[in-house]
């Protein structure tokens, strides 16, 4: 009866994900007690949260390896553990005025939200393909639900099938090449992988470039780049509009940061073969991006056909590939949380007792009617389309930066002139808010979380314009 | 046993499963049948993650062939609950039906 | 340690934030008092940054930049908003805030009953926030800035009076103009950071003279096209136009950026930059030389001119004539002193003729004036005392400054007989034309009978008498001004003496003085027939040498006329064309790419499955 | 290698053996009366032609959805209960969260109501 | 001698599998996939896979497809009156043409696969497939993974309730 070893575990470096899964049990209990007032949960989550982020920050000596190099902790992965706990928290601050009025009682929706972010801290240090696979998993398992979790609407339980299956058959994929990867390598841990093609006795050449391809289709669906994006407009179209936030921000950052984890670190060295491919994928998701957002009229489809453009410009950080690239990423999603929660907190904020007023048209007249609000819409929107002073522009300064160093100069390029195209639709609602006047009178829900959520994501957006230095160590 | 059935037949047999799969959910219209199908490309990737482990001759396979069942269960509960929960609203397992999200 | 520097920009900074955004809910008398206590607080902190500075040494007062932060830091490029503490920084500082706070006290009493009070002090606080951006910078980048937002204030304050035509023609000239100006100094800077690597002044400057031999084809690129920057905004020869309509504006605006600060920048840029300027003696040559034609320019045409603000403009841009010849001689610091004493008598004698045009009810003809000198005593006397000094009459200020430059323009290095003669030549005519503005406004009887000119009350009153006393006495602090300004320029400019010049220039301006007194003291017809005598010469001058009409001949009309051309040809078809069709295209593609998305997810797993189909070939052929 | 599988074989053919058998001996030896109500196929005891919206009844499914999970939450148990002598304390503790954590699941359905039948 | 034991294993899951996608009633799609996945713990036990063969019929053919006969009968779903095919007039060309791309590439990869030189695997340990080495290298190597698939199915749980249960408090 020899005793079998005990691999390391250092629990220091794993307190965040941990914290979180214990107060999301204790929600989901609580739940049941609850009954009626929902805040002691939404408290407890807060908590949970506040908790979680703080932990982030336990470990003293990052990069932390545990779990025989299955769990690294690292700069990124820290800075990445923070954006989720700072979207779930903002998604939780946002829906606690928009979910009564939308007839969303459900306790269990703030337990899925806390599950969902463990997902996410889990992947964004996970460098071991089996890890990340589930991950990924925990993450679209909590949002296929959380996207139909409007049960008496059918446009949100449409969404929640289409992300369903489209998401189960992306994953087929997913699975296919981690298994050809694992084949042509004989390791499941990235760096092994690394290792193994540095020195070349892979298995056969081609099972790798098969299983390369395959893991572009199973994260270019997860993270919603082109041929691979039907779904998103849909699914943002139809799923209440706080988790639509979420979805844009925390999943999409989960899944970017496990796509450059795989490609950056494990398979660069055949970086040759896929960068090309890459480009073709980049370049049309922010053609299709901008160009589908052009003739929107529906403020949640605009601003899903933004964030696919917005994607294209992140996935040219992961074709430079080199680490400037990694915190680049960071960074651009840390801005990109700040924009896109302000947004949709003013989107909510339009939305009356019965209908939600997402045509775009019901932004005329804003700008005289409610000044502040005209003003933080703005701030959002030309940070957006990436003005200088705002926090959009430094973002992508440095992913061209990082493009640049690696001399896709013409990449960069296409996606300067991409982001002048994408200025049009953004600047279209502040001309609608500034210069039409409104036909019809609608009397905005103030409530004032979300106008704490707005002012929040304002100070972000602007901070992180002028100031960028305290949150770019934190992502070096 | 002298196990000499090569590797590529194991990988040939997943790949025509996996597009058995993939052909089952772009052309049938019912729901059940397309997820079904999607449960055959999940198989087809065990298939192979097997034949990689006995030619690898290690057990990380194995617990990742065991962690995709698990995650199949998983996606299964999950997938049945949105289809019964569309079902209510409209009594149709038609998937051509469900286009009012569009443009 | 210079920490609290900052809040020389962001006092009016805050005033025109606050202006602007709450405009509304400040009543009209608070809003002047802010506007006036924010440059007073700016002018306060400048004093005490001059006495820190003076308690230092000399070499460690060099070079004090206050970084706030590095803004954009991305491989070898870095750019940090910081700004630069030294004596010509603070020098600046003085001016720019003094001058302005004595403007914004008069214009508190000149703009009283003027509908938008709020606008015009929003926009002065606008100006002052902008040019001490231009004057502290401590990069090219945030001069630029600087430089940029100066035009825009200049833009705005010209064409205040909106209902005014002519006045929003002036101020879209000087606006074009200054924006030539922008475009050089841009492509200037672009030049330096390809060849410096940086645009922070400490590293451009401490590796130029290493880099580069006297006359080096690429430095003398970049500092002739910082040439056409300072060009345009201190309004030499060949981008000048735009000064005299500048006149459109309401005369405080006159005074603070057409007098004292704005038009000065140019030669600021010149003194910051002299490491560069140095390095190439050519650029030197064409800056005096431009310089002092255009001092006799504009000399000339200021004889003849009827407008009283015109007059003075055009000898703004004769004196800054004189400001480059010096810096061109490499005077710098005689440059830097000109320039601090023409501020104090330029804005005393254009607020007087802001006093006086107020009395006279916005009458400017001063063929029209006359006789003020018993209604208005204390306009009258400052009055004299700002002509005296334009004069250069011995003991002014003026004087002082300008001897100076004189004997620099016949003894410096560069120095030669044509510079020296032409600036006696022109110190002669300023005598003159300030003269005879002088007595045919002041002196005489009144040629309209039934105006009834009364003094203006104190507010505009005070700041003339306090700027009547700085015109006087500045000229002491010369040497003190050498000293203080010397550790920038790496020593001093000798100062030449030369009795038998000195009672040449002396001599020069008292003739001045009496032909003027002659010709204008006694009403008689002696004008007349001198300018039938000169007719021709008379009317050359009166239309500005028809500069204005060369123009309109060279480039005006033939633009216009390839312009209406294009227009039916190229435009109508061609450029609209092509403009509605990307516009058109763009819709349908975008069209089709949200059709594209049919709702049915067969559809969009068709998609996939094609995209994939795709990928693989493009793999597997690859 | 393969005889290990006799056993299992074996037991396999006499389970579907004593199946078929069962059916075939009643379709034999069984009265044969047709009429109206036994000719209609079994359906659990309920009407058949009856518009289906109405008697949808969730119940199946959770309960089969709930069979489904705790299924492999036993799988989970068959490695783990050979091999934890040797695994240990690391083994037991490990095993206690992942109990811990699907105990939450099961008081959770059960308080839910999700459990019982009506 | 195995290949006379792969080559119909092989072809019987084939078969199933077509019949899966083929038949037009749900419930004889279903019952072909049962068969499927019994043949594939077939190939698994060829494989000397035996932990997860058993793994395969209680989890698959036992719990999940248990779970979609349910569906199908909860659902009363009697043989599909619509045309099972159906490729709709609007994107025949899109399909054809993915149908003829994926051939191309399919059959490129097919026969770059069959010679590649992945020659015959080594024998085996006889303690492959059992389920003490797979569980020690779960329970040691995989901690992790081990503890998130409870999170997994815990989230699962939820989401099934919270979906699927028709009075909502």
């Amino acid at each position: 009866m020899e005793h079998i070893p005990a691999p390391a575990i250092d629990f220091i470096s794993l307190a965040p994900a941990l914290i979180l899964s214990v107060f999301g049990m204790l929600v989901l209990l609580m739940d049941l007690f609850a009954g009626k007032n929902k805040n002691l949960l939404v408290f407890a989550s807060l908590v949970g949260l506040v908790l979680a982020g703080v932990s982030a920050f336990a470990p003293k000596a990052l990069p932390v390896v545990s779990f025989g190099g299955s769990y690294v902790v690292d700069h990124l992965s820290v800075f990445f553990t923070l954006i989720f706990v700072f979207s779930s928290a903002l998604t939780i601050l946002l829906s606690i005025e928009y979910n009564p009025r939308n007839g969303i009682r459900a306790g269990e929706y703030y337990a899925l939200i806390l599950f969902c972010t463990v997902g996410m801290i889990l992947l964004a240090s996970a460098t071991d393909l089996i890890m990340i696979f589930l991950g990924i998993e925990v993450v679209s398992i909590c949002l296929y639900v959380l996207a139909g979790i409007k049960r008496g609407d059918v446009k949100s339980n449409e969404a929640a099938l289409k992300y369903f299956l489209l998401g189960a058959f992306a994953t087929g994929f997913l699975v296919y090449g981690m298994t050809l990867l694992y084949g042509a390598t004989g390791t499941t841990k990235l760096a092994g992988i690394a290792e193994v093609i540095h020195s070349g006795q892979t298995n056969s050449d081609t099972l790798l470039l098969l299983g390369t391809v395959l893991l572009i289709i199973g994260f270019g669906f997860k993270v919603a780049s082109v041929p691979f994006h039907m779904w998103a407009p849909d699914v943002y179209e139809g799923a209440p509009s706080p988790v639509t936030a979420f979805m844009a921000v925390g999943p999409k950052a989960a899944a970017l940061v496990a796509f450059y984890r795989v490609f950056a670190t494990a398979i660069p060295e055949i970086g040759t073969t896929w960068d090309t491919l890459l480009m073709v994928v980049a370049v049309a998701t922010m053609v299709i991006g901008n160009f589908g957002a052009i003739v929107q009229t529906n403020i949640k489809r605009l601003l899903a056909y933004s964030s696919i453009s917005h994607v294209g410009y992140l996935l040219i950080a992961i074709i430079a590939r080199n680490s400037l690239g990694g915190s680049a990423i960071a960074y651009y999603m840390m801005a990109y949380a700040f924009m896109i929660f302000g947004t949709f907190g003013i989107v909510i904020l339009l939305g009356e007792k019965n209908s939600e007023n997402l045509e775009i048209k019901n932004y005329a007249g804003l700008g005289v009617k409610q000044p502040a609000i005209a003003l933080c819409m703005t701030v959002f929107m030309l940070s957006l389309g990436g003005m200088p002073p705002f926090a959009g522009f430094i973002a992508k300064f440095y992913i061209f930066g990082a493009a640049i160093k690696e001399g896709y100069v013409v990449l960069v390029v296409i996606a300067v002139l991409n982001s002048v195209v994408s200025l049009y639709y953004y600047l279209k609602i502040v001309v609608l808010m500034y210069m039409k006047d409104s036909e019809r009178e609608l009397e905005l829900s103030m409530g004032p979380i979300t106008l704490a959520v707005v002012a929040i994501a304002v100070f972000g957006t602007i901070e992180m314009g002028l100031f960028p230095d305290p949150i770019l160590q934190l992502t070096q | 046993m002298d196990g000499f059935v090569p590797l590529n037949h194991y990988l040939l047999l997943s790949a025509t499963l996996f597009v058995i799969g993939v052909l089952g959910v772009l052309l049938r219209r019912n729901v059940i049948v397309v997820f079904m199908s999607i449960e055959i490309m999940l198989n087809a990737v065990n298939i192979s993650l097997i034949a990689f482990d006995h030619y690898l001759n290690n057990s990380d396979g194995q617990v990742f062939s065991f962690m995709v069942m698990c995650v199949a269960a998983a996606e299964v509960s999950v997938g049945l609950a949105i289809i019964i929960s569309m079902f209510r609203n409209k009594p149709t397992v038609n998937l051509d039906e469900f286009n009012i999200l569009k443009w | 340690m210079f920490g609290y520097g900052w809040l020389v920009l962001i006092s009016p900074l805050l005033g025109f934030l606050s202006l602007s955004c709450f405009g509304k809910r400040i009543p009209r008398s608070i809003a002047g008092y802010v506007a006036c206590a924010t440059v007073g607080l700016s002018f306060f902190i400048s004093l005490i940054l001059l006495v820190h500075l003076s308690v230092l040494e000399p070499e460690n007062r060099v070079g004090g930049v206050q970084a706030m932060y590095t803004w954009i830091d991305s491989g070898q490029f870095q750019l940090d908003f910081a700004i630069l503490i030294d004596p010509l920084s603070v020098f600046m500082f003085l001016i720019v805030t003094g001058v302005g706070f004595f403007i914004h006290v008069y214009s508190l009493g000149y703009m009283e009953h003027d509908p938008e009070f709020k606008r015009f002090f929003a926009y002065l606080n606008l100006f002052i926030f902008s040019m001490c951006v231009l004057v502290s910078a401590a990069d090219f980048f945030f001069l630029i800035v600087g430089w940029a937002l100066v035009g825009l204030a200049s833009y705005l304050l010209i064409g205040f009076w909106r209902d005014k035509p002519s006045a929003v023609l002036a101020a879209r000239k000087a606006f074009v103009m200054n924006v030539i100006g922008d475009v050089g100094m841009l492509i200037a800077a672009f030049m330096i950071l390809e060849t410096f690597g940086s645009l922070s002044y400490q590293k451009v400057f401490e590796s130029a003279p290493g880099m580069f031999l006297a006359n080096d084809i690429n430095v003398i690129l970049i500092t002739l096209f910082l040439l056409v920057g300072a060009f345009a905004k201190s309004a030499q020869l060949p981008l000048h136009t735009w000064l005299p309509d500048a006149m459109e504006g309401p005369t405080p605006v006159s005074a603070l950026i057409h007098a004292a600060t704005m038009v000065t920048a140019g030669v600021y840029l010149v003194a910051r930059c002299h490491t560069l300027f140095e390095l190439a003696p050519f650029t030197m040559y064409v800056i005096a030389t431009v310089g002092i034609i255009t001092a006799t320019f504009a000399g000339t045409i200021a004889m003849v001119q009827t407008d009283i603000k015109r007059v003075i403009a055009y000898s703004t841009m004769s004196q800054l004539g004189y400001m480059f010849l010096a810096v061109g001689l490499g005077m710098f610091s005689f440059g830097m002193f000109h320039l601090m004493t023409h501020a104090f008598f330029k804005a005393l004698l254009f607020l007087g003729a802001g006093s006086v045009i107020h009395s006279m009810n916005d009458e400017q003809d001063i063929r029209k004036m006359g006789g003020l000198a018993k209604a208005m005593p204390i306009t009258y006397i400052t009055f004299l005392i700002g002509s005296l000094a334009l004069a250069g009459f011995p003991l002014t200020s003026g004087f002082f400054s300008k001897e100076a430059i004189i004997m620099a323009s016949y003894h410096s290095a560069m120095g030669n007989i044509a510079f020296w003669a032409l600036a006696i030549f022109t110190a002669g005519m300023t005598a003159f034309y300030s003269f005879r503005l002088f007595f045919t406004v002041f002196q005489g009887d009144s040629r309209t009978p039934d105006a009834h000119p009364h003094e203006s009350p104190i507010t505009m009153t005070g700041p003339l008498m306090i700027l009547a006393f700085f015109a006087l006495t500045a000229g002491v602090l010369g040497h003190w001004v050498d000293g203080f300004l010397s550790p920038v320029f790496g020593g001093h400019a000798e100062h030449y003496e030369d009795g038998f010049l000195e009672t040449i220039a002396v001599l020069v301006g008292f003739g001045g003085i009496l032909t003027a007194g002659l010709l204008y003291m006694v009403p008689s017809d002696r004008v007349a027939q001198l300018r039938e005598v000169l007719a021709p010469i008379h009317d050359i001058l009166f239309h500005k040498y028809y500069v204005d009409e060369i123009y309109d001949f060279l480039i005006v009309k033939p633009v216009k006329a390839i312009s209406v051309f294009l227009e039916d040809m190229g435009e109508k078809k061609g450029v609209d064309f092509a403009v509605d069709q990307v516009g058109v295209q763009v819709r349908e593609v975008s069209k089709y790419v949200s059709i594209w998305q049919s709702g049915r997810i067969r559809d969009y797993a068709l998609n996939m499955v094609a995209g994939m189909a795709l990928v693989l070939i493009f793999v597997a052929f690859l | 290698m393969l005889e290990q599988y006799i056993g299992a074989t074996v037991m396999f053919i006499m389970a579907i053996g004593i199946a078929c058998g069962m059916v075939f001996m009643t379709s034999v030896l069984g009265p044969k009366r047709h009429f109206a109500e036994k000719m209609e196929p079994f359906e659990c005891g309920e009407k058949q032609i009856v518009s289906p919206h109405q008697r949808f009844s969730v119940k199946f499914y959770l309960v089969a959805v709930l069979f489904v999970l705790f299924d492999i939450e036993a799988v989970f148990f068959f490695p783990w209960a050979i091999l934890f002598k040797k695994l240990g304390m690391f083994g037991f503790v490990e095993m206690l969260f992942f109990i811990i954590i699907l105990g939450v699941g099961l008081c959770y359905v059960w308080i839910k109501g999700g459990l019982d039948w009506e | 001698m195995e290949l006379l034991i792969f080559y119909p294993l092989a072809g019987f899951c084939v078969l199933m599998g077509l019949g899966v996608i083929i038949s037009s009633s749900p419930i004889n799609s279903a019952l072909s996939l049962i068969a499927m996945m019994m043949g594939l713990a077939g190939v698994f036990v060829l494989q000397q896979a035996h932990f997860l063969a058993i793994l395969q019929i209680i989890v698959y053919a036992g719990a999940i497809m248990v779970l979609f006969m349910f569906v199908i009968m909860l659902l009363n779903l009697k043989s599909a009156e619509e045309d099972t095919w159906s490729i709709r007039p609007q994107n025949t060309y899109v399909s054809v043409l993915t149908g003829f791309l994926a051939l191309g590439a399919l059959y490129k990869i097919a026969c770059v696969i069959s010679q590649a030189k992945l020659d015959s695997p080594a024998a085996v340990p006889d303690d492959f497939g059992t389920v003490v080495r797979v569980g020690t290298t779960l329970f040691t190597d995989f901690v992790l993974p081990f503890e998130v698939a409870s999170i997994l199915l815990l989230a699962a749980m939820v989401g099934a309730v919270v979906l699927a249960k028709n009075k909502i408090d």
